[in-house]
């Protein structure tokens, strides 16, 4: 691709791949309005380590009502869908990730204003998140729209998958691919199917280099704010061509980053690991209150709930089924124990040499959150990372109060930048004890 | 309550009592109970809502139900680790974990969870990192009764849990011990599904709070000590004369995890409605019918699960809608409204309330929604919402 | 003399403290923030340059801190009240190792190091149940003054069980166990222990490592110190310093800074802390 | 003459209806309310039988709703608000669908059947950022006279929302509209448009506008709340059609407890007279 070939314009590196992204990213957009007028089958998925190739390979276009939700709540529209929601029943405690999308079926009506399609099927991958199961179920008896379960052992023993487990979601996926048969038509054709795991395993490659450059300093993008413009290829677009190829496009452009040393921000202060989905209705606030401190993020959990594939994972051609299986069980962060999140997250503060972990949790989901407190007890107690604990939601707006948000943020650096100064101070010896001063902010 | 004199109806008095009073307990008070004439008893606990008990109570050891820990225990430590948002039993039972209550010294051998919702499972790794020692185990219960590949799926998870717990126990657990307890259950079950029954028929013969304690109650005591006492309370409740009063005949639906305080139920019973079914504790009676004690037994509990459970808000099974078996469930009872009890942030429960309340409204069924913390204690508010309630089908 | 001020603009009162450049404070005032937050800092540092009787060319740096920190015109700088208070408590109890800072609508528990800094902290979540505005509006329906509750509580024999810690609904809840004829003393009582309890819980999170020092406004209140102390089972340095801790850490930040600039100036160079001339100007 | 007593005990104030047997209201009754519901409830009755030129003694039945319904001994039945508002503002407003009655505590919505029986409800949540303490609160913070609330938000231009649902740190966000420059009007007009939305919301929990705002679905506002214009104002433009408050909304709840009362009472004198019936019968 030409655009990744021309150096970067002065303070515009965050944004080609962005743009990139941005481009398929429309390019589905597209598909689905398409689909929405014609009627093109098309069905419904969740992102955590879904299925995806296998619509694919019916040409079956995949709707996911949980991107929908996120545009809703990073536009700043998601408050009235909310309360749509609310209206009809759906408690303030409930995620508002269902709320958002189920109250925007209410008012807009989908397969009626043009821009999302009424799906054919509606595919529940039940990977990790209880609330995914009657979500969907709620979405097939509001839209009177078939069902297909797959249900996904919890991954229950550590890093193996059983044999048992694996079987029974191969005989669920058959089950999966004999709806796909019976609404398209057509037989399934597994080279087709190998085709497309291909372009999965090539994108994946792709993402795992990219989060790999991180471990450089300073990290060439936000592996928290950024890793958005990757996670809409990887999880949504995955299988296709186009995603494989956005993955190399963007890899070069990281790679060019990282070799002229620049970073996602000027001068690299702080290198933090965050846990937990973002603020989306404050995305750009709350990314504010980082950049005011050179923070970058490095790595995150959260752009793994799709997959974990910077630990190798691949999806494989030779075995396109039992790798969609395996990718399911293990390879992705909502199948698995909170402990094999906190070996995850320890993997990231050591190899990717962070300063500093920062957990945002949310209230919507307790697939991430709940027992969060427990994850800073260990980082903090146990191995004595430093550890911020914020609170907000990830969709809705009514969640987040910046003052406080600022507070803490502000307090948790000037910690570590004090930290960070009495230890050079002591280090130097020149520097006499009340050159703390410095922990000290001037006026914004 | 006004029970006519007879000496077996001073017993149900006493039954009542002894229940009461074993609710009330930790479950490592509960056990130290039982230990009184087992000696060297063991616990396991079943974290709500189902696990086959059968295979625990085939290993040797008591199953113990953990239905939160109310008002019994100040949590202080759990607070830091789930946030505020998260239901209580979440909290309370993870401080039973950190207290050492649910230890090994405490005389429990581990505890069993299963795939309710998120915060069970979170809680599930959570309680064991901070119990090393402990036994701690996750069921998966299949969710997806329609595929045929779940039967073998749920044969092998309840396997599993039986070759875990015998290892654990250092001795295999074989079929004829779980035919035996299987049997047991059985006979619990019955027991339990025919105190309703009479509940139902004769209004009046025993409050919902004493019926739910009873079969608490058994949930923290051996089923062979359980069965001689459920007897003893069936014969004196079906002595007792119908006493219909002018109520609200409603059945309590969403309170299947975080146990509603006994207070509660009685709040709601003196604002004027009559619990004629509920869903209190349903993972202990979630048969209908026996499970068969031929053939392979685990394979039978399997089956049993994937068809003849009850209904609740976190068994999926799209062959039988909860919203048919709520309706069912309303019709069998001829109850005359549904209150939705729900533990508070318990998301399934809440999830449900929506589908419910369509279904409900459908058929012209009146309900009414609550929330309810198991540390609640006062019921003021609740109060008025259920008086007004039953003012307005009971006032013209 | 060069002087350096702290000014801490909290959601129910300003606290402003005045240090010279040995570090001895030289006075020290406490105003209601109210409706208008520049004009509360403003004022607060008025107060102390008056009661001090310095010149205000004098006062060379102005550190704000609290929620308003923003607003105090005469700043040079701000940092948040996490830091104030650890930085303060340490200066006057050395021995601090935990801090419990207890104000109108925040409570926060700080672990610190031996200098001073903060190692972890925690705050309550968005909800302002159980702080010192509780104590107000409970002090309120009761009658008494904000002063006077303390001790109430302290002669309490059974205290009451609150329904819940929200200061909205503490009036219906007192009103209520007024009706019942509960005596002050023990509803003040159970005021008291209710908010300990929850405070006590957010104490937890950070790791309780004496000594501990309660700092903000609430310090004040004897029955809280006490209820503290019970659940806690441990003393707390509580001084006539502990309500003016964050303004005091702030000017303690002050002098750093005059410090720290003062060979620079006289070589007529600005005075600004060296990283931090990396954030302005972008 | 047959007197009946309708006695609302609230979380903010007490307030007494007096009505006779044509239902027609002889007098009326206010007292703020403190812990000594009793007394509260007795200051209130004195004034509204003042009003009605009646002995408190000569009231025949006193049925008691509102939160410290229970603590009256003077009580022949006690009954809930929601019951009560229903009844009241039914009787009042013969077509009304639904009720909005906003306290010092509490706010509720209810659908109506025919009749004035209550079909659905819901309160608020916990959260006490909803009601008219919150707006008490305010206004004595402002400094400003309670009953210019409703008038002063009306003179709006530019009101200020409040994002928080936390009374308390709701009050924190009026103090920087207020160190903001912001005026009065807009701060209060802020408020009223803030709690208006959450109001409208639960008002449609219960059913309203499901199917389409019908123009049929007369609302009727209720409580002390409803005397604050600029608060009917903002639900009004929420809603988008006009609510129909009655004349001392305030009062509607006890109001509707004298109706219930003067049934229940009614019903009383029968069943007496049918049971003298009935036991004379059996005597013969
Ligand atoms: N003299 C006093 N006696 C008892 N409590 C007091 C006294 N003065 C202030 N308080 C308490 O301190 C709180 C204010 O504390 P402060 O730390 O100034 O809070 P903030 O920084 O948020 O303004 C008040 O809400 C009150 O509860
Ligand atoms: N004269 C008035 N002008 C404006 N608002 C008023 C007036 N009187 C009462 N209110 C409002 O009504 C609220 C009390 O309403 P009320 O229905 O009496 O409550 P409750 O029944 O809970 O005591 C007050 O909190 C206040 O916001
Ligand atoms: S709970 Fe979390 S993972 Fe589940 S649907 Fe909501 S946001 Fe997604
Ligand atoms: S109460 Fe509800 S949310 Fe909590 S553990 Fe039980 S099922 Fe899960
Ligand atoms: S109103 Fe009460 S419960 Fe609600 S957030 Fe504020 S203090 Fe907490």
């Amino acid at each position: 691709m030409p655009t990744t070939a021309q150096p970067p314009a002065a303070n515009d590196y965050g944004s080609v791949v962005h743009d990139l992204s941005r481009e398929v990213m429309t390019a589905w957009m597209t598909q689905l309005q398409d689909a929405a007028r014609s009627g093109a089958p098309s069905a419904y998925m969740m992102v955590s380590g879904n299925c995806v190739e296998i619509l694919r390979c019916f040409d079956i276009l995949p709707v996911f009502p949980e991107i929908n939700a996120l545009q809703l709540a990073i536009r700043k529209k998601a408050l009235p869908y909310i309360l749509k929601a609310e209206e009809i029943g759906y408690a303030s405690d409930n995620c508002a990730y269902v709320k958002a999308d189920i109250g925007y079926t209410l008012l807009e009506g989908v397969g009626e204003n043009g821009l999302t399609p009424r799906p054919s099927l509606i595919v529940c991958n039940f990977v990790g998140c209880n609330v995914y199961i009657k979500w969907f179920e709620h979405c097939a008896e509001m839209l009177g729209v078939p069902l297909v379960m797959i249900d996904v052992p919890f991954v229950r023993q550590g890093e193996a998958v059983s044999t048992g487990d694996l079987h029974y979601v191969m005989a669920q996926l058959r089950g999966l691919i004999a709806a796909c048969e019976e609404l398209t038509g057509r037989k399934f054709d597994i080279d087709r199917l190998r085709e497309i795991v291909g372009y999965s395993a090539r994108a994946e490659a792709g993402w795992s280099r990219a989060k790999d450059l991180c471990k450089t300093r300073p990290a060439p993008f936000d592996c928290y704010f950024d890793s958005i413009n990757m996670m809409g290829p990887i999880n949504a677009l995955r299988g296709t061509k186009e995603a494989a190829d956005f993955f190399d496009a963007a890899v070069a452009h990281y790679e060019m980053m990282a070799a002229r040393g620049l970073g996602a921000t000027d001068e690299e202060q702080f290198r933090v690991v965050f846990e937990g989905p973002p603020p989306y209705p404050y995305y750009r606030n709350f990314r504010n209150l980082f950049a005011a401190w050179k923070a970058v993020c490095v790595q995150s959990t959260y752009s793994t709930v799709g997959g974990t594939w910077e630990f190798g994972f691949r999806h494989d051609p030779d075995r396109p089924l039992e790798s969609i299986a395996e990718q399911m069980l293990l390879h992705n962060l909502c199948n698995r124990t909170m402990q094999e999140r906190y070996r995850q997250i320890r993997r990231y503060v050591e190899e990717w040499q962070a300063d500093a972990l920062v957990i945002h949790s949310v209230k919507s989901c307790r697939l991430f959150s709940a027992g969060q407190g427990d994850m800073r007890e260990y980082f903090t107690k146990e191995l004595g990372v430093p550890t911020l604990m914020v609170e907000s939601d990830l969709e809705d707006p009514r969640y987040y109060a910046e003052a406080q948000m600022k507070n803490r943020i502000d307090a948790f650096f000037e910690s570590l930048q004090y930290k960070r100064l009495r230890g050079s101070a002591a280090e130097a010896r020149s520097v006499s004890p009340e050159g703390v001063s410095d922990a000290v902010r001037r006026g914004r | 309550m006004n029970f006519s004199p007879g000496p077996a109806i001073t017993s149900a008095e006493e039954i009542i009592r002894e229940c009461r009073a074993l609710v009330e307990l930790l479950p490592s008070q509960a056990l130290a109970r039982a230990r009184e004439s087992r000696p060297g008893l063991r616990g396991f606990g079943v974290f709500p809502v189902y696990a086959p008990q059968e295979i625990i109570h085939a290993a040797g050891l008591m199953p113990v139900g953990l239905f939160g820990a109310g008002a019994k225990l100040e949590t202080t430590r759990a607070d830091s680790r789930f946030q505020s948002f998260i239901c209580s039993i979440a909290r309370s039972t993870l401080e039973l974990f950190l207290s050492g209550d649910l230890g090994r010294e405490s005389g429990f051998e581990g505890a069993v969870f299963s795939s309710i919702c998120d915060v069970a499972r979170n809680l599930c790794s959570v309680a064991g990192r901070n119990a090393p020692g402990v036994y701690v185990e996750y069921l998966h219960l299949p969710q997806n009764a329609a595929t045929p590949a779940a039967r073998e799926y749920t044969r092998r998870e309840f396997a599993r849990f039986r070759d875990n717990l015998a290892g654990r126990v250092g001795r295999p657990i074989d079929d004829e011990a779980i035919r035996r307890s299987i049997a047991l259950y059985n006979r619990v079950r019955e027991l339990i599904c025919e105190l309703y029954t009479q509940r139902q028929e004769r209004p009046g013969s025993i409050r919902t709070a004493d019926l739910f304690a009873a079969v608490l109650a058994g949930t923290c005591m051996m089923p062979e000590d359980f069965v001689p006492m459920a007897e003893a309370l069936l014969a004196s409740v079906r002595e007792h004369a119908p006493v219909p009063r002018d109520t609200v005949n409603v059945v309590l639906e969403g309170a299947f995890c975080e146990a509603p305080p006994l207070d509660l139920i009685d709040a709601i019973e003196s604002a004027g409605c009559q619990i004629v079914e509920d869903d209190l504790a349903i993972g202990w009676r979630i048969f209908r019918k026996d499970v068969p004690v031929e053939g392979d037994p685990v394979a039978a509990l399997a089956d049993a699960y994937l068809a003849g459970s009850a209904y609740t808000s976190v068994r999926h099974d799209s062959t039988r809608p909860r919203t048919r078996g709520l309706l069912e469930r309303v019709e069998a009872s001829r109850a005359d409204a549904v209150i939705l009890a729900s533990a508070k942030f318990c998301e399934p429960a809440l999830f449900d309330y929506v589908l419910f309340r369509r279904a409900l409204d459908e058929r012209g069924v009146p309900h009414l929604k609550i929330e309810f913390e198991e540390k609640m204690w006062t019921f003021e508010r609740l109060r008025n919402e259920i008086e007004t309630f039953t003012e307005s089908l009971l006032f013209d | 003399m060069q002087y350096a001020a702290g000014v801490d603009i909290g959601s129910t009162q300003t606290k402003a403290v005045l240090m010279d450049a040995a570090r001895a404070i030289v006075a020290r005032t406490v105003i209601p923030t109210g409706a208008h937050v520049v004009r509360a800092g403003r004022r607060a540092l008025e107060a102390v340059v008056a009661e001090a009787g310095v010149k205000a060319e004098e006062v060379r740096c102005v550190i704000g801190t609290g929620y308003g920190r923003y607003k105090v015109e005469a700043g040079d700088a701000q940092v948040t009240e996490i830091s104030c208070h650890a930085r303060g408590a340490q200066f006057i109890f050395p021995g601090t190792r935990t801090v419990i800072d207890m104000g109108g609508q925040d409570t926060k528990a700080i672990r610190t190091g031996p200098d001073g800094s903060v190692l972890d902290f925690c705050m309550n979540d968005k909800c302002a149940a159980g702080t010192g505005r509780f104590l107000a509006a409970a002090a309120d329906v009761v009658g008494l003054s904000l002063e006077g509750i303390g001790e109430v509580s302290l002669r309490g024999t059974k205290p009451i069980r609150l329904t819940s810690v929200c200061t909205v609904f503490v009036e219906s809840d007192i009103m209520n166990y007024l009706a019942q004829r509960k005596s002050v003393e023990d509803i003040l009582a159970g005021v008291h222990q209710a908010i300990a309890s929850r405070t006590i819980g957010l104490v937890r999170r950070v790791g309780v490592e004496e000594e501990v020092t309660f700092t903000g406004g609430v310090a004040r209140n004897i029955g809280m110190v006490r209820a503290l102390e019970d659940k806690l089972g441990t003393k707390l340095n509580v001084g006539p310093e502990s309500h003016f801790m964050g303004a005091l850490g702030a000017a303690l930040f002050a002098v750093d800074r005059l410090m720290a600039a003062a060979p620079r100036e006289a070589a007529g160079v600005e005075a600004a802390p060296v990283w931090s001339d990396g954030l302005e100007g972008r | 003459m047959t007197c009946i007593a309708g006695i609302d005990i609230g979380g903010g104030s007490t307030k007494v209806v007096l009505i006779d047997a044509q239902r027609r209201i002889l007098g009326r009754g206010l007292a703020r309310s403190n812990a000594d519901f009793e007394g509260v409830s007795g200051r209130a009755l004195a004034e509204a039988c003042e009003q009605a030129g009646v002995e408190p003694d000569a009231v025949e039945y006193v049925a008691a709703t509102g939160l410290g319904r229970y603590s009256l001994e003077r009580r022949n039945i006690q009954i809930t608000d929601l019951t009560c508002g229903a009844r009241g503002a039914a009787a009042l407003v013969p077509d009304a669908r639904y009720v909005l009655d906003m306290g010092a505590q509490c706010t509720r919505a209810i659908a109506l059947r025919p009749g004035g029986k209550v079909k659905a409800f819901r309160t608020n949540e916990k959260c006490a950022a909803g009601s008219g303490g919150f707006l008490e609160r305010i206004a004595r913070y402002l400094e400003i006279p309670l009953d210019d609330v409703g008038r002063l938000s009306l003179d709006a231009d530019d009101p200020q929302p409040i994002s928080s649902v936390c009374a308390v740190l709701a009050e924190s966000e009026i103090i920087n509209h207020v160190s903001e420059g912001r005026s009065i009007a807009n701060i209060l007009r802020g408020a009223h448009e803030s709690l208006a939305g959450r109001t409208v919301s639960q008002l449609k929990m219960v059913g309203y506008g499901l199917n389409g705002a019908a123009a049929d679905e007369v609302v009727v506002f209720i409580g002390g709340v409803a005397l604050q214009r600029g608060m009917v104002a903002a639900c009004e433009q929420r809603l988008g059609r006009s609510l129909v408050v009655p004349e001392h909304p305030a009062h509607v709840a006890a109001y509707g407890a004298a109706l219930l009362g003067l049934q229940r009472c009614l019903k009383r004198r029968e069943t007496a007279h049918a049971g003298a019936d009935h036991a004379a019968e059996r005597r013969s």
